[in-house]
């Protein structure tokens, strides 16, 4: 049977790379509620993970275990020159 | 698994074995799901039997026939003869090739395969009716299903493809040898691409369209360049006229049209190829034993999950909406398979891209300009000619360019536009950097290979933040 | 600005205008500096005048010809005759339309343009030695210089490009027939772009290479398919033979080869192309009056700012290193123009792509599995084979694959190996990933349009994911 509690989808478009959305999704968070620190406000991994933390939801942070770590893993964005 | 009348269970039974249906098997069994994929009729569904694959086939035969009679001015003096029949074989061979790829991978991912019609009982049951009428039924319980039946050509009123000179896009691509003479009814993308196709292949093509160009979801631009390639190969444009009716008239047919003020014509062919939309098929599944009901177009309705109103059966593909588009049913499928899977997977993917294999090719993904600023963006846009392209020119060709689309502030990729030579394989890279929030800057920043049409991507680019090197800046 | 022996001054002076000063220039003036470029030959410099565009012309004449002759099994029956100085006709007409077009964009842009061979005289001063000897000098004074001046083709002892049968590419690809039979020495990427389009074109080729296989800077299965290619193209390779020397001999040469032990054979042909490499050019310029020494190769050394020993004087293109690629040339023409206005550039680009217009093509970008692994990366390989890609098959190919290399815990891809039709064209989206810092798990969330090659990027990120959909996984 189908999980109830299913992670949100943000409906508005989000400037975020597939991998950090599908991030959100396993950290059970709303992207679109994120601020992006990236370049033109692309949220970043660490975005994802400072909002997981700080909204404090003990499920939340269960959700993260494991399936978070394998995608964790320092993902620099590229250093623009500017 | 046993086979008659007693009923399988199975946890995930897929229904249509297409780009949808086929995909969301092999990831559901992938994902350790019992899987269980119906098909009523042949592996590949219409993508690979009646629709992409064989569409393609002959235009990549058509092309080569055609650019070796018109290499002229490159010093190739050709006069090709076209075997049809031949390929057709060609094409035949490709596409079981494909087929037979498809249904071993199935296999080989362990899911299991069921020939015949499905139909739902209830929530939990289908009734699977194998062959033709009275050749065995099956029941078949499962946990979660997955519509994926598809779509079929679209008839008008007057025109019936049961009868013999009135020809589906399916039909049409099961030639044995080249019409004469063909009337076109729809100039969108399925008849643009088969009129250029077989006007290359020496047909004498009318196209009837009653909007007031061709290919109506582009841009006025690139229509135009679509266009008039087309009246160049000597296809005869007739808009703003509808297809009335037929009657057999001289070898073949005469196809009547009217336009908005009630004036009538007449085109002759040897036949008449109907390829005004596609429709959803649900008949075919006894939707209202779920308490399911298509939506007035006809398409099952779902959420950014691919569930439809009934929580444990998804719907996939040409049946669950637009953009009909083989590679959006398998994006849907993986995504069904997966929520089926209990991942967190969803249909967020913030572009689908789209080609046509017209001459030249278009593709194109997210937003135009005109949407980029209907949706509060403050857009940029950059164009590089391929006129100005050192590896179009070499490939003898200067039609065309690439469009970017980037919001203004932030330097965002919303959007691209292209026309040319494999537009359909350069809008990869486009549909990339719009799904990685890429800037303007960091695709004018990554090195492109000299030379290439894709270095026309990298100074649209440019063009936009108005310091192109190869076009002058606005 | 005043011609003749007074001095002209200049804020940027960009010496040669191949893909790296042209580039350079543009970019130098559209930055604000007043900008001059001085050419002493042909304006778009080896790339456009004998090198990438003209091969790649005639590579697209040979395939245009060779495909129609070999299409029976697609039912096209053709028997091209080539008018080899109609193609050479086209050719030039292409060329000449870009290399105009260099002409105009340079002027539109304001750079100033000087005909002649410059050579320096102190840090801030060049002497313009105008068209021939006799024709008059002219003095610039330079705030900064950019030295752009390529490369040209390596001789080996024995063969004299001067001697009329001792071919070089340059010369090759201003023939006015199509050699019955040729001798190539070297089978790195210019000898074989080239072989193969001689072979297409109906030339007896025979290939003699001192290593043991063509392309060594690929990687063996790479290697194999483009030489097994060749093969069935006719061309008869001889590894591990150098060239020694030649004379007349027939109508046309006989090649002299010895192996490392001595053993010695000789080759027929019309002629003998010599293709083993390219050589920077740095003896017009007298670099001793600034105090710059080539290194050992030949090559004036930079920093990551394309600037030489001496502060205000930069070197891009062939003349600064490898790889001796156009369009790492104009990368860093952008950065010395940029830099030279103050601008803060670096060359901080992660990867330069590399293609080879061979039959199949290749194209490579970033890392092979070995080099990620030897630098310290857990690599994970994934592939998709064309025998798998529908696109592959309905355009006729099944040999080819596409390979992504990515670091295994971040998923972060590092490198991309393509060998199939448009390898070129789909490294583009490779590099974006790379540059985009992107994962596999991004690139097979791009919903790639069906059908394409490009979709074989997708499944080889989802292969390397372990969950392809088009292939077994590992
Ligand atoms: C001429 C032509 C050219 C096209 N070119 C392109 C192109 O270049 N690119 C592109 O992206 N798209 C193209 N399309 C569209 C593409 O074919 C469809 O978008 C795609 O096939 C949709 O996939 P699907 O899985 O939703 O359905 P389908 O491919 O239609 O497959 C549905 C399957 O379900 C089976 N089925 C139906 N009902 C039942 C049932 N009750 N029980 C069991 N089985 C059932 C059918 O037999 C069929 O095999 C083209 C279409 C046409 C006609
Ligand atoms: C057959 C062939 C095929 C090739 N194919 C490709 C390909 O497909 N892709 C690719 O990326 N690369 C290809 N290359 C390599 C490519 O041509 C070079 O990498 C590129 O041209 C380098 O550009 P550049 O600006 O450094 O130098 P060049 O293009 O060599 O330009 C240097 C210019 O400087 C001028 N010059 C020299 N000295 C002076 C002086 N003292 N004063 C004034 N002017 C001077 C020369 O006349 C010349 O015009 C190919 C090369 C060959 C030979």
């Amino acid at each position: 049977e189908p999980t109830v509690s299913e992670p949100p989808v943000p409906d508005e478009r989000v400037f975020a790379s597939p991998s950090k959305r599908s991030l959100a999704r396993e950290l059970g968070i709303d992207i679109g509620q994120v601020q992006g620190s990236g370049p033109g406000g692309r949220v970043m991994a660490a975005d994802l993970r400072a909002y997981a933390e700080s909204a404090g939801d003990p499920t939340v942070t269960q959700a993260s275990d494991g399936v978070a770590e394998q995608t964790t893993a320092e993902r620099e964005e590229p250093v623009v020159v500017d | 698994m046993v086979m008659g009348d007693i009923a399988t269970a199975t946890d995930l039974l897929v229904i249509g074995a297409g780009p949808g249906g086929y995909v969301a098997a092999i990831r559901g069994a992938q994902l350790g799901l019992d899987t269980t994929l119906v098909e009523k009729d042949a592996y590949g569904g219409a993508c690979l039997n009646r629709g992409c694959i064989p569409s393609k086939a002959f235009i990549h035969g058509a092309d080569v026939a055609h650019e070796a009679a018109n290499a002229e001015d490159l010093g190739i003096h050709a006069d090709p003869a076209i075997d049809m029949r031949q390929m057709q074989q060609w094409k035949a061979g490709v596409v079981d090739q494909l087929t037979s790829g498809v249904e071993k991978l199935c296999k080989a991912n362990g899911v299991s395969l069921l020939e015949g019609t499905a139909a739902f009982e209830d929530e939990h049951t289908a009734r699977i009716a194998h062959g033709g009428e009275g050749q065995g039924m099956e029941t078949v319980e499962f946990d979660q299903a997955i519509i994926a039946t598809g779509s079929r050509p679209l008839a008008i009123p007057g025109f019936d493809f049961a009868d013999d000179p009135v020809l589906s896009s399916a039909e049409l691509l099961q030639m044995e040898s080249t019409p004469d003479s063909l009337v076109v009814v729809g100039a969108g993308y399925i008849g643009m691409e088969l009129s250029t196709m077989l006007a290359k292949l020496g047909t004498d093509v009318t196209v009837v369209e009653m909007l007031d160009d061709v290919l109506p979801a582009y841009e006025d631009d690139i229509a135009r360049t679509v266009r008039s390639r087309a009246e160049d190969l000597g296809v005869d444009f007739h808009f703003g006229e509808g297809a009335t009716g037929w009657e057999h008239g001289g070898d073949g047919v005469v196809v009547t049209t009217e336009t908005d003020d009630g004036e009538t014509a007449e085109y002759h062919g040897d036949a008449v190829l109907v390829a005004v939309g596609r429709q959803p098929v649900t008949d075919t599944l006894e939707l209202e034993s779920i308490g399911l009901e298509p939506t007035e177009n006809g398409f099952i309705e779902t959420d950014d999950r691919a569930r439809t109103a009934v929580e444990n059966v998804f719907a996939v593909g040409d049946v669950a909406g637009e953009p009909m588009l083989a590679h959006k049913a398998s994006a849907e499928g993986i995504v069904a398979a997966e929520v089926a899977a209990d991942e967190p997977a969803a249909l967020d993917q913030q572009v689908i891209p789209a080609a046509v294999f017209t001459d030249p090719e278009i593709a194109t993904v997210g937003m135009t300009s005109q949407k980029a600023e209907a949706e509060g963006f403050d857009p940029v846009v950059g164009e590089m000619p391929l006129r100005a392209s050192g590896r179009a020119l070499s490939m003898g060709e200067s039609e065309g360019f690439v469009r970017i689309v980037a919001d203004e502030s932030s330097g965002m990729i919303l959007g691209g536009q292209l026309v040319g030579p494999n537009a359909a394989e350069l809008v990869a890279e486009v549909a990339l950097a719009i799904e990685m929030s890429a800037t303007l800057e960091d695709v004018a920043g990554t090195v492109h290979t000299h030379p290439t049409l894709a270095e026309a991507v990298m100074e649209a680019a440019e063009n936009a933040q108005g310091q192109a090197i190869h076009t002058l800046n606005r």
